[in-house]
């Protein structure tokens, strides 16, 4: 384990010693992607550099070599989150598609006329649209979880709506607009013992946090790869063996079959069986260098430093009389995503006028527009740190808002 | 980029003043427009006497830029003729587009001249045109509904 | 344009400078992946040390930066293939995700009971597998042109075979096992007078000649970056915007969605529509770059070189009468792959022997099962050009085979 | 890598013999071996006498290696119980894997520790392998078959 030594902790991050509109950035806007150490881009470079090749697929040395970091890189894959084996893995190019994956091939399959899903209220569109769709093709319902004022989830709230005629419920793990950490691990037992299934989506609390599946007892689990020092193009769909078994194959081609005949084929083992085409093995060679990140960084060291931050944060936001936090207050309960609304600033207002400040965060409805809804609020502006942030920048962030306030004509 | 080129006094006295923000009584037309990645939705209302735009409003919500920009457009538009509107929507928009850039061309847009640099802040475009475009869509559909 | 200068282009690709086994890599697996040029592993590193940032979600200024890059990147596709619009790009992760996507979208959707659907015998898998799927699931009959004795397509085939029950044909306009180019011009139109769509799967065509899809008249088509300097992890459907437009998406979630509803919602417009999820930017900047190089290179210049090396190794495969080569003979049929049969040696062992003086060819069923079973081989061996290639090298893969057929008890 | 260490003179006669590559007359048992990734593909028969293997022979095309490794097995198991078939694949199998390393163990293993460098070549111990996994699957099967 390295020593958590801020200074040389973002020396390893090219990206955030440049300049936005002449002051240095500040960037605060990780839940939306993180940037990566030069470790990963040098993985990557060194991967096409001296590896390059198609992997499965040749009998020579850079096929071969190309194969075993692939394969290495799921077996990093599968240590991290602590899968029992490696055949549990699927690498996808996102979160996005690993959801999918399981709505298409899990959800079209094995949910029937009758039968309900259930997820919460903060969802990403990621993980509502496409069970929307299951519930509409199978005559299923699709039912939500609503969070309680203080923006957790009441585990009565998960008793009453999921019932015997639950087959799956989906659930992030960490909000991306909240921060609120929702229970998974208990939901999967109550889950579990309705005869339902449990898809974890952990695309923001994995690189905040240890994810073990066994430990929750998810059936399924996603993230992304670009959320947690990756980079773009790769994402992991976890789920138990006995599951991605008796499911049919997603996406059709080359690498996931076994036997193709002119009108018939027979596929692959996992987990190639879900892996059609060329896979990405430059981002997954790049992902598994961010998890070796990660590790020597130990994972509690960035968790302590991450809640330093937010309570930080909260704490000077709370200085500000026109400021509204979206989420909830103890450090417990919440990762490192604040999302707010100041008096009389639009969140789009907010985000530009602190961007001339040097001041990256989102603005918007961050991909939640039920939620968004249910709080009655159209959009919120949203801070989001990672552990190569600073209390230095949680100031500066306070004095570009204070500036937003100026320039929207209400003082300071 | 500067800040006090786009987030001007005007911007914000427009973007703060609620003088067209109200429902019609009796409008002859509604056209929504909307910017669905942000959220901005604005229902602009219109009243016509024969050819000309009698009376104009809106209701909805954005950021100062879009709201600033439909009130601005309200006033200049309030009074004028269809073909008028039309122009003036034009221009504006070649305006933000870089196309029409002499001063003295964009004159006619008085107050929604200040929206001249909003090009500078790239992410923000979405949000000066929405009104325009709306507009544009109200005179289209007014011409539809009047073959018809 | 550059001049055509082996040696400084050469350069331009680190990888092409390793030794395997303790000889000079000759690497003969272009159709499988091609290796990068410095400045695609430039514009990527670039990229993510200089702009990263999840596009199409901020108002700050890396987010709009990453946007304008994925677009840009959109647009150089857009003028690459000569589509009229940027609406009509989608980026996927490989050109199979592309071919899932118009099977999952179009197929299921478009097709009916008793459609006909058509591909050519030497299909990939990739452009098997979903016609398949769509075939069973919809009823419909999915049928094959077959290749005549010169492993060339016959237009009486196409004639008998297209009729007015097709509803869509897909054909690859290079073959990656026999090195055909199929006539997809002529096919398409055939098949717009019967009233049937085509697909143009061009990832083996697309990085050694111009694919110009209004010439063509394709209604979709597909490729992978990774077989044209480009990354893993990056492909492009290309699709008529009128026939995209009334397709239903595909992967659901994030960045495809307008307005999400608790129960319903309404999509974003093309080419946002079908693509779900963060994109993968530095894939798309890297194809990008590729794109640039070939652009400068000359995409007549690496014909001309192409043909040169192909025509070389014929003539001196010719030389060795244990060779059997699968593929045209003549040269304006062809694209630079080509397979053969050593008669005495199992291609697997070919690949094994020459990998061990240096030689990267690929042995197997190269992802066409159904073609290696009408061309009663169970596996060929394959050796794939780029333009990198040199004449010397065809050499080394001449002596190399010679020395297969000592090590296999043969005799030189 | 060392390819004489690989395709020795021993490995290149069994690949190209054909004197255990045929149809058994009354075969008790035939298992099918394959690899989709390479196509190698093999169909061994067995007969039984009792619980000696009495007679095995394979059809089925592949490379040098999994028809060597085939061939070689074959002369092994002839005449030997089921169980001391299943221990000589289980051998093997732990050759290749590098579990049991000593000659002296493996001597039992006969022409069959030719492969002993096999994993030298990674992408070919599939095909070294494939004969053996075969043969396990049969004794499990007959296993199986006899309980019924
Ligand atoms: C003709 C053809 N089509 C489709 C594919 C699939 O490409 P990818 O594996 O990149 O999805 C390939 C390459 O493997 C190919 O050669
Ligand atoms: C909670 C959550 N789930 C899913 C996603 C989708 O991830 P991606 O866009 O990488 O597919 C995101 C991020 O955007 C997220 O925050």
């Amino acid at each position: 384990m390295k020593n958590f030594d801020l200074n040389s902790i973002r020396k390893d991050f090219p990206t955030l010693f440049q300049s936005v509109n002449g002051k240095p950035l500040v960037y605060l806007d990780n839940a939306a992607t993180t940037h990566k150490p030069q470790v990963v881009l040098d993985a990557i470079s060194d991967y096409y550099r001296n590896f390059n090749a198609n992997p499965h697929r040749g009998a020579h040395y850079l096929g071969v070599t190309a194969t075993d970091m692939y394969e290495n890189a799921r077996e990093t894959v599968q240590k991290f989150v602590n899968a029992k084996s490696t055949r549990e893995i699927i690498f996808t190019k996102n979160a996005s598609e690993a959801l999918n994956l399981i709505a298409y091939s899990y959800g079209m399959s094995l949910i029937e006329e009758g039968d309900e899903i259930v997820i919460c209220i903060s969802e990403h569109h990621s993980n509502i649209v496409p069970w929307q769709q299951v519930a509409k093709h199978k005559k299923a319902t699709l039912k939500y979880l609503y969070i309680n004022p203080s923006f957790t989830l009441d585990m009565d709230e998960v008793y009453s709506k999921i019932t015997d005629k639950t087959k799956l419920v989906s659930i992030a793990q960490m909000s991306n607009v909240l921060g609120t950490i929702y229970p998974v691990k208990e939901i999967a037992e109550y889950a579990h013992g309705m005869g339902a299934k449990i898809v974890v989506d952990a695309a923001q609390s994995i690189p905040h946090m240890k994810v073990d599946v066994q430990d929750i007892n998810a059936d399924f689990m996603v993230f992304s790869g670009h959320k947690m020092l990756g980079p773009m193009g790769i994402g992991v769909l976890y789920g138990k063996e006995e599951l991605l078994e008796m499911m049919p194959p997603f996406l059709m081609g080359g690498d996931m079959i076994e036997y193709v005949e002119e009108q018939s084929t027979t596929y692959a083992q996992l987990p190639q069986k879900f892996e059609a085409g060329t896979p990405n093995v430059g981002g997954a060679v790049g992902l598994a260098a961010a998890i070796g990140y990660l590790k020597e960084l130990g994972i509690e060291e960035i968790h302590k430093h991450e809640r330093k931050l937010t309570s930080y944060a909260l704490s000077r936001l709370k200085e500000l009389p026109y400021v509204k936090v979206y989420g909830p207050e103890q450090l417990d309960q919440r990762g490192a995503v604040i999302s707010f609304h100041m008096d009389g600033c639009h969140p789009h207002d907010v985000a530009s006028i602190v961007d001339t400040y040097g001041v990256a965060l989102r603005a918007g409805h961050h991909c939640a527009q039920p939620l968004m809804k249910y709080l009655q609020a159209p959009a919120t502006s949203r801070v989001s740190f990672y552990f190569y942030n600073t209390i230095n920048e949680v100031d500066i962030l306070i004095d570009s808002l204070k500036q937003v306030r100026k320039w929207l004509g209400h003082g300071a | 980029m500067e800040l006090e080129s786009i987030y001007t006094d005007l911007i914000l006295e427009h973007s703060q003043s609620s003088h067209n923000k109200r429902h019609l009584d009796h409008a002859d037309w509604c056209e929504r427009g909307h910017n669905p990645s942000c959220g901005d939705d604005i229902l602009l209302e219109l009243k016509w006497k024969d050819n000309i735009v009698e009376e104009a409003a809106f209701t909805g919500s954005g950021c100062a830029i879009s709201q600033a920009s439909t009130s601005m457009m309200i006033d200049l538009i309030n009074g004028k003729s269809v073909e008028e509107a039309k122009h003036l929507a034009d221009t504006f928009l070649a305006m933000i587009k870089k196309i029409i850039t002499e001063d003295s061309d964009l004159e006619v847009l008085e107050d929604a001249m200040a929206f001249k640099n909003i090009s500078n802040m790239p992410a923000r475009v979405k949000c000066a045109v929405l009104a325009w475009h709306t507009l544009n869509e109200a005179l289209k559909n007014k011409k539809v509904n009047e073959k018809i």
